[in-house]
């Protein structure tokens, strides 16, 4: 903690010189990175995105630079802080794009804030790889905004995925068929409970607790209590950082006693292991990594080396490798100039830190992780729509 | 010993009180009479510190200036102030109220004495030490505003128009109380008030404040004869009763 | 109409002309600053109409703001876009006006802090009701660029600017002129304070809504966390105050430096934004504690002092 | 039984979120929107002495208890009270006071940004079952119930009983009396924005025992605070009390009985109307 | 003037405060064209009844009656539109106005109203009225503290009124400020205006006013002439308490 303290005291200084300092040398390619550093996503943005754009810009200047048709580029990242307002998140691109003229623009966090900024990056041809932006509009979104991609997955497969695994559970005998469902009432919870609903039922699943809690509520026990009450064989909650924490802290301490339990958002953060330590053993969560592959393995000791936090499980790994995505298509195209390297992304496809990347036709990512679980200290990804790597889902053991 | 020298007190182009001086000798009740708006509030508001508009002049206690002192070093010097409206704290109990009197260290020492003394001078307030101020009559109130200002132990007590809105036996009693306060506890009064009859029965000494300025001053009786408080008291056509 | 008035309504004229033309003659980055001028301004401006005779310091704008974002939204499939604006101004005024019947006698901090919880009020319900028939975050898809959406939030700054001098101008503007100056004398003068003050307390609504319509388009995706932000109510008022409340241009002097502030500190320190917002506060509380309208007359008072 | 368990326990945590914000309003007048960050400091500082050296926030509360009083203190000399001599009415002192604690929760944000960054803090602290009546509740709430109860019971005894509470409730009710009877406001003024700062400090470093915080979420802090001194009454702690368990149950039952999704919703509204029917809050005096 | 019609009638009018009964059941009547003094003690309960018949505050019992229609507990401005005008003890003006401005708000909003050019020529006719004229475009911050009160009699003049409620106009004005204000209210009962007048002046009371109704401790203690009210032994007693003491 102390030394996360000092650097981020001496980013602050290193910022403050840098506005000082005369600009970068010419030759350099100017990336630009728009997210929350304040305001209700600062903390999601804290784990997920900043992190990996300044471990991405020391990975590529360490390499000497992006190779564009011949000559080694460094990058130099020109961030703004968007204080979860959308509003400031369209300012920022624009001025990115128009004043700072930023060769690129590394896309924004999260839905609602990646939608804002989606007509300034189509306006001016960026490219826009998203990276946390879940949505089932992929097919619309596309034909409006060409050049924008998708990656992490829309709500269908994620709850096409939690169902699938909970339908292995009950298949292998582990659970019974009783399924306890809440959401947090926000767009993400809304959508994610609406898509699981009609699967759970269709896979024979019954929902014996579902009920839903604004955001912000700072006491999620009547709602554990409520679950408890039903007796469920399966608990799945859509739900944020802070709210995961609470009903996972809650579910220890009423005991609630499932086979299956998950939480969505934050679950596959490291604090989340920091925290609750053995009792995470067998959490499922939303997302997932191929753990024990090197490719991620490799990434995460990076990420911990540069940055001084480990990489979450699940979004950590995605957001770099849309970068990586950026970075391999201006390589491939050979050039800066936007269409070309949209173009390059549209047609082909990218290693990255999670394995292959590979944009249909709609721009859409199909493979990615739906669920993960904490298996021996690591969020293991353990349902996917086509991803390699997935480990076997075991029982969620009582709380200890 | 207290003396006030050339007082003047201007709101923005109002000034409502012109260069008055008071003298007000130990152990004596001395009355400011005057018409609304002759600047008698302002005067006390003055000697306490706690006047918003613009003050100059000398305010000597014993000798001492304490004209610009914080409010609540001057009721350390032992001045107590009971202004127009009584200033009780409403939510608060009698006792509380009371003993918030003797918050300076000037009462600290004798709060205890001092208290059953105030319980003698209005025995009233003993019955209801616990009742909340607010939902007393006018007059009980003023019965703990006084009190509370005799709780800090004072060397002179002002008060701000004590009586207005009571009736002849409340008056009454308060006049009693008032002259107890002279003569049992040796302390210094100066009152404004409009209460002529109240005046007559308890003053030692009156000044008569017009436009803001002096206009006459002496015994009760003397004052009652002068011409020109006759005049702003009855108007001019008055013969004489 | 004076001389003076029609000089000053051709130089309002003159300025919107001039300010229409920006998306033919800027840049786009200055188009996107315009707009976010354009947006604060007409919030602004409308709040203080209301705010500034009465005094009351109302936090609700996110809380209109969010409902137009709304009214596009759920609209916007099943309506033409230029029904939607309309609609969204009747259904802030009438919000505006059924709170107001309630709570205009409230005083000093409680309105305050109850105009916030209604915004958060109204926020937790539509999140529910959203909830309750699964709808997720709604889509604006629309073919509004920057520049329609500049052009409509200028109509309305035209709007509101004429509105509010029309009203100053009226029975109702002296009347509120006078609430603001004394309420005691405006109802011994025989004005009915509490109509006059509802009467107004809805034309920030509706602004307020219209304008979350427009913007509806420009956010693409609508969530309550984002359509109700109560950020926007705090930023309306502190550009406002910046300003000054006295005169009908009085905000937009306040709007035009602080998004030009916020900017700069936007650009140059990204890290320490929020840092440097709050110092730049501060030292605009203590420094300006009339705001640009004071300064500016606190300056030609001096001038003419100079010259007489 | 466990609802009202639940409620109360709830009712606690807003009590200790509020209680501090009425000190600093009720008696300083200064409406506090940095309120919420204030509390997060107090969190994160609880973080911070847990990670580094597993101390637990029982004890770290007495360390941050004084540093906190100092902070505000110096807050209200050097940048509050400038406002409140200039300011010619309440009114103006209010407009001042929103917008430099507003100023003030931003540069608060800020900094916690630069020391802590934007990550979530959260640690695990007798994140343990207790039985009450058959039901488990978490031991890090009930302590922090037990705790809300200590500091309201010792601020209510302390206002009540002692001389300085005794001076600190006259200016609360009447400011202008209170300098008659040789108090001195502006001193103990200060000294209640240092106190209410200390205590709200000290409840976020008991809340973040149980709840998962980042630098930014001060502001919900502070609407909620703001609701519950409004709604109890300004400058009464009784009322704040009152408010915050009655707060905590109405969650509960609505969480419990009707739909959890309509918690704050139901909160807001119990708000609104108790302002419609008692404009002065529950335990509030009207002004004349 | 004892044909005239009664305008306005107290009927056992009432205002208490807590414990304390500021007025306690007064009756009078004021007629067309009659000025009437209300005099008594301070605290005598003057300014509340104004107070009650102005609306600023609603009485606690009783009736008060404008031209048959009962008033009691309407709502000031209400009140001020059946056209009862008044006047503050404390001047009160509209700060950030010019002088002309404060004086078109009586005319704009009172019981006849103007707009336009119409209520700015009836304001500038009420400024010359009370000798303002010079002055109407200054802003009140500047004006002395007879012209503020001269100022807001204009305002009150322009709405017209049908009664003028003035409370303690002369309270505070300096020895050859007081004779202009005396002359100044002469003129309007000269032009025959319906006045209830608060007064402590008592110069003033004999030589305006063609009745009194004195208070002391909320109650009417005698009503009738300035001069006889005026050697009643209680009134006396009232004001310079017991002779006999």
């Amino acid at each position: 903690m102390k030394r996360r303290t000092l650097m981020h005291l001496a980013a602050a200084a290193v910022a403050i010189a840098a506005a000082a300092a005369p600009a970068l040398a010419q030759d350099a390619l100017r990336i630009g990175a728009v997210g929350p550093k304040t305001g209700p996503l600062a903390g999601g943005g804290a784990v997920t995105f900043w992190p990996n754009v300044q471990l991405w810009a020391a990975d590529v200047n360490a390499r000497g630079g992006i190779n564009v048709g011949g000559t080694m580029r460094p990058v130099e990242i020109v961030e703004y802080d968007d204080q979860t307002n959308p509003g400031e998140t369209i300012k920022a691109v624009q001025r990115l794009a128009t004043e700072d003229q930023v060769d690129f623009i590394l896309a924004p966090y999260s839905t609602g804030l990646n939608l804002a900024a989606a007509p300034i990056f189509d306006r001016f041809g960026y490219p826009m790889v998203t990276h946390t932006a879940t949505t089932d509009k992929v097919a619309e979104l596309s034909a409006q905004f060409p050049n924008m991609f998708f990656s992490l997955g829309g709500a269908q497969g994620i709850a096409t995925g939690v169902v699938e695994v909970l339908t292995g559970l009950r298949d292998r005998g582990d659970i019974g068929n009783r399924v306890a469902m809440v959401n947090v009432a926000d767009a993400f919870g809304i959508e994610l409970a609406g898509a699981a609903r009609p699967q759970l039922e269709a896979a024979g699943f019954e929902i014996v607790y579902e009920t839903s809690y604004p955001l912000g509520t700072q006491d999620l026990s009547p709602i554990m209590k409520g679950a408890v009450a039903a007796t469920p064989d399966a608990f799945v909650a859509w739900s944020y950082p802070p709210d995961t924490f609470a009903l996972t802290e809650q579910a220890v301490i009423e005991n609630l006693a499932v086979g299956a339990f998950f939480t969505a958002v934050g679950t596959s953060f490291p604090g989340y292991a920091g925290r609750f330590a053995a009792q995470a053993e067998g959490v499922l969560g939303v997302g997932g990594v191929h753990a024990d592959g090197a490719a991620f393995q490799e990434y995460a000791a990076r990420h911990e080396a540069v940055t001084g936090a480990k990489p979450d499980f699940w979004a950590s790994a995605m957001t770099y490798s849309t970068f990586q995505v950026l970075e391999q298509a201006i390589e491939g195209a050979g050039t800066t100039d936007r269409a070309a390297v949209a173009q390059y992304i549209k047609d082909n496809a990218f290693e990255t830190v999670i394995g292959t990347l590979d944009y249909d036709e709609n721009n859409n990512n199909p493979a990615f992780w739906t669920v993960g679980q904490w298996q021996g200290g690591v969020f293991k990804g353990v349902a996917s729509t086509g991803r390699e790597g997935a480990v076997d889902v075991v029982v969620k053991p009582a709380w200890q | 010993m207290l003396e006030v020298r050339a007082l003047s007190v201007a709101y923005g182009q109002h000034r409502a009180l012109d260069g008055a001086s008071v003298r007000v000798g130990r152990a004596e009740i001395v009355v400011i009479l005057g018409a609304n708006g002759a600047g008698k509030s302002s005067l006390l508001k003055a000697v306490a510190g706690i006047c918003e508009g613009r003050v100059a002049g000398e305010v000597l206690l014993d000798g001492g200036d304490i004209a610009g002192m914080a409010p609540h070093r001057i009721v350390d010097q032992g001045v107590a102030l009971v202004p127009e409206g009584r200033g009780v704290f409403g939510d608060l109990a009698v006792e509380e109220n009371l003993a918030l009197g003797a918050y300076g260290p000037r009462a600290r020492d004798e709060e205890a004495g001092n208290l059953d003394r105030v319980m003698a001078l209005f025995p009233k307030l003993g019955e209801r030490r616990r009742q909340v101020v607010r939902t007393m009559s006018g007059g009980e109130q003023q019965m703990v505003a006084i009190g509370r200002a005799m709780m800090s132990n004072p060397r002179i007590l002002m008060l701000d128009e004590p009586v207005a809105g009571m009736n002849r036996e409340e008056t009454e009693d308060m006049a009693r109380a008032i002259l107890d306060v002279r003569d049992e506890w040796g302390v210094t009064v100066l009152l404004v008030e409009h209460d002529m009859g109240m005046v007559m029965d308890i003053s030692d000494h009156v000044c008569v404040l017009n436009f803001g300025r002096r206009i006459a001053a002496g015994t009760p009786a003397e004052v009652r004869a002068d011409e020109e408080v006759i005049r702003a008291y009855l108007g001019a056509s008055r013969e004489a009763a | 109409m004076t001389a003076t008035e029609w000089r000053d309504l051709g130089l309002a004229l003159v300025v919107l002309v001039v300010a229409a033309g920006l998306p033919f003659f800027g840049t786009p980055y200055y188009l996107t600053l315009g707009v976010t001028i354009a947006m604060y301004a007409v919030l602004a401006t409308s709040w203080a109409l209301f705010s500034g005779p009465t005094h009351y310091i109302s936090l609700a704008t996110a809380a209109f703001f969010g409902l137009g974002t709304y009214v596009t939204a759920v609209g916007i499939d099943h309506l033409p876009y230029w029904l939607l604006l309309p609609i969204a101004g009747v259904i802030g005024a009438v919000v505006a006006g059924l709170v107001g019947l309630a709570t205009l006698r409230l005083s000093g901090v409680y309105f305050v802090i109850f105009t916030l919880g209604l915004a958060e009020f109204i926020r937790q319900v539509i999140t529910w009701a959203q909830n309750l028939m699964g709808t997720r975050g709604l889509y604006v898809l629309t073919d509004l660029g920057e520049r329609e959406i500049y052009w409509q939030l200028l109509g309305l700054a035209a709007l509101v600017f004429l509105g509010g001098w029309l009203i100053g101008r009226s029975r109702l503007g002296f009347a509120l002129r006078i609430i603001g100056d004394d309420e005691e004398v405006a109802r011994h003068s025989g004005i009915d304070t509490a109509r006059a003050k509802v009467m107004l307390f809805m034309v920030p609504g509706a602004v307020a809504s219209i304008t979350g319509a427009i913007i509806a388009p420009r956010y693409v995706y609508i969530e309550p966390a984002l359509a109700f932000a109560p950020i926007l109510s705090f930023t309306v008022v502190i550009m406002a105050l910046l300003g000054g409340t006295g005169r009908l241009w009085g905000p937009l002097v306040g709007v035009i430096p602080f998004t030009f502030l916020t900017e700069w500190v936007a650009r140059w320190f990204p890290n320490q934004s929020t840092l440097v917002m709050g110092l730049a506060f501060l030292v605009i509380v203590f420094l300006l504690p009339k705001g640009f309208v004071g300064l500016i007359d606190g300056a030609r008072a001096r001038a003419r002092g100079a010259f007489a | 039984m466990d609802i009202v368990i639940t409620g109360l326990v709830l009712g606690g945590t807003y009590a200790l979120i509020a209680m501090g914000l009425n000190l600093q309003y009720g008696v300083a007048r200064i409406m506090n929107l940095a309120n919420g960050e204030i509390l997060v400091a107090g969190a994160f500082a609880a973080f911070w002495f847990w990670t580094a050296a597993q101390l637990s926030p029982l004890l770290t509360i007495f360390l941050v208890a004084p540093v906190a009083y100092v902070v505000n203190w110096l807050i209200y000399v050097i940048i509050l009270r400038p406002l409140v001599r200039r300011a010619k009415s309440r009114g103006q002192l209010e407009v001042d006071a929103i917008l430099t604690t507003f100023g003030l929760g931003f540069v608060a944000v800020g900094l916690m940004l630069a020391v802590m960054g934007g990550d979530y803090f959260s640690y695990s602290y007798l994140s343990v079952p207790v039985m009450l009546f058959g039901e488990p509740y978490g031991l890090n709430r009930i302590v922090a119930f037990l705790a809300a109860v200590v500091i309201c019971g010792a601020l209510y005894l302390w206002l009540n009983r002692s001389r300085a509470g005794l001076a600190i409730r006259a200016i609360a009710t009447a400011p202008a009396s209170a300098r008659l009877v040789g108090i001195d406001v502006p001193r103990l003024s200060a000294r209640a924005f240092a106190l209410g700062g200390a205590v709200t400090a000290v409840g976020g470093a008991l809340i973040s025992t149980f709840l998962t915080l980042d630098a930014s979420t001060g502001v919900i802090f502070t609407l909620k605070a703001l609701v519950i001194v409004i709604m109890g009454g300004v400058g009464d702690v009784r009322g704040t009390i009152v408010a915050a368990l009655l707060l905590g149950l109405l969650e509960t039952f609505v969480a419990v009985l009707i739909d959890p999704g309509l918690t704050l919703a139901a909160a807001y509204l119990l708000f609104v109307l108790i302002l419609l029917f008692r404009p002065q809050g529950l335990f509030g005096r009207r002004t004349t | 003037m004892t044909t005239a019609a009664t305008v306005l009638s107290l009927r056992g009018a009432t205002r208490r405060f807590g414990g304390l009964t500021a007025v306690d059941e007064i009756d009078f009547d004021v007629a067309e064209h009659e000025v009437m003094g209300l005099i008594g003690p301070n605290g005598s309960g003057k300014s509340t009844t104004l107070n009650l018949i102005s609306g600023a505050l609603a009485p606690s019992g009783g009736d008060i009656v404008l031209r048959g229609q009962s008033i009691g507990g309407l709502p000031a401005q209400a009140i001020a539109r059946l056209g009862v005008a008044r006047t503050f003890q404390l001047v009160r003006l509209l700060p950030s106005m010019t002088v002309l401005e404060n004086v078109k708000a009586g005319a704009v909003f009172g019981h006849r109203r103007r707009w336009g050019w119409d209520a700015d020529a009836h304001a500038m006719r009420m400024l010359e009225r009370v000798g303002m004229a010079r002055a109407a475009r200054s802003r009140v911050g500047q004006l002395t503290y007879i012209d503020t009160k001269r100022v807001e009699l204009a305002r009150v003049l322009a709405s017209d009124p049908r009664v003028l409620l003035l409370d303690e106009w002369l309270a505070g004005l300096n020895p050859t400020e007081l004779q202009e204000g005396i002359a100044l209210i002469r003129s309007l009962r000269d032009e025959g205006r319906t006045i209830i007048l608060v007064e402590h002046v008592m110069d003033a009371i004999r030589s305006l006013c063609d009745r009194c109704v004195v208070m002391a401790s909320g109650r009417k203690i005698a009503e009738g002439t300035p001069d006889a009210v005026l050697s009643d032994r209680e009134v006396i007693r009232a004001y310079l308490g017991d002779d006999d003491a």
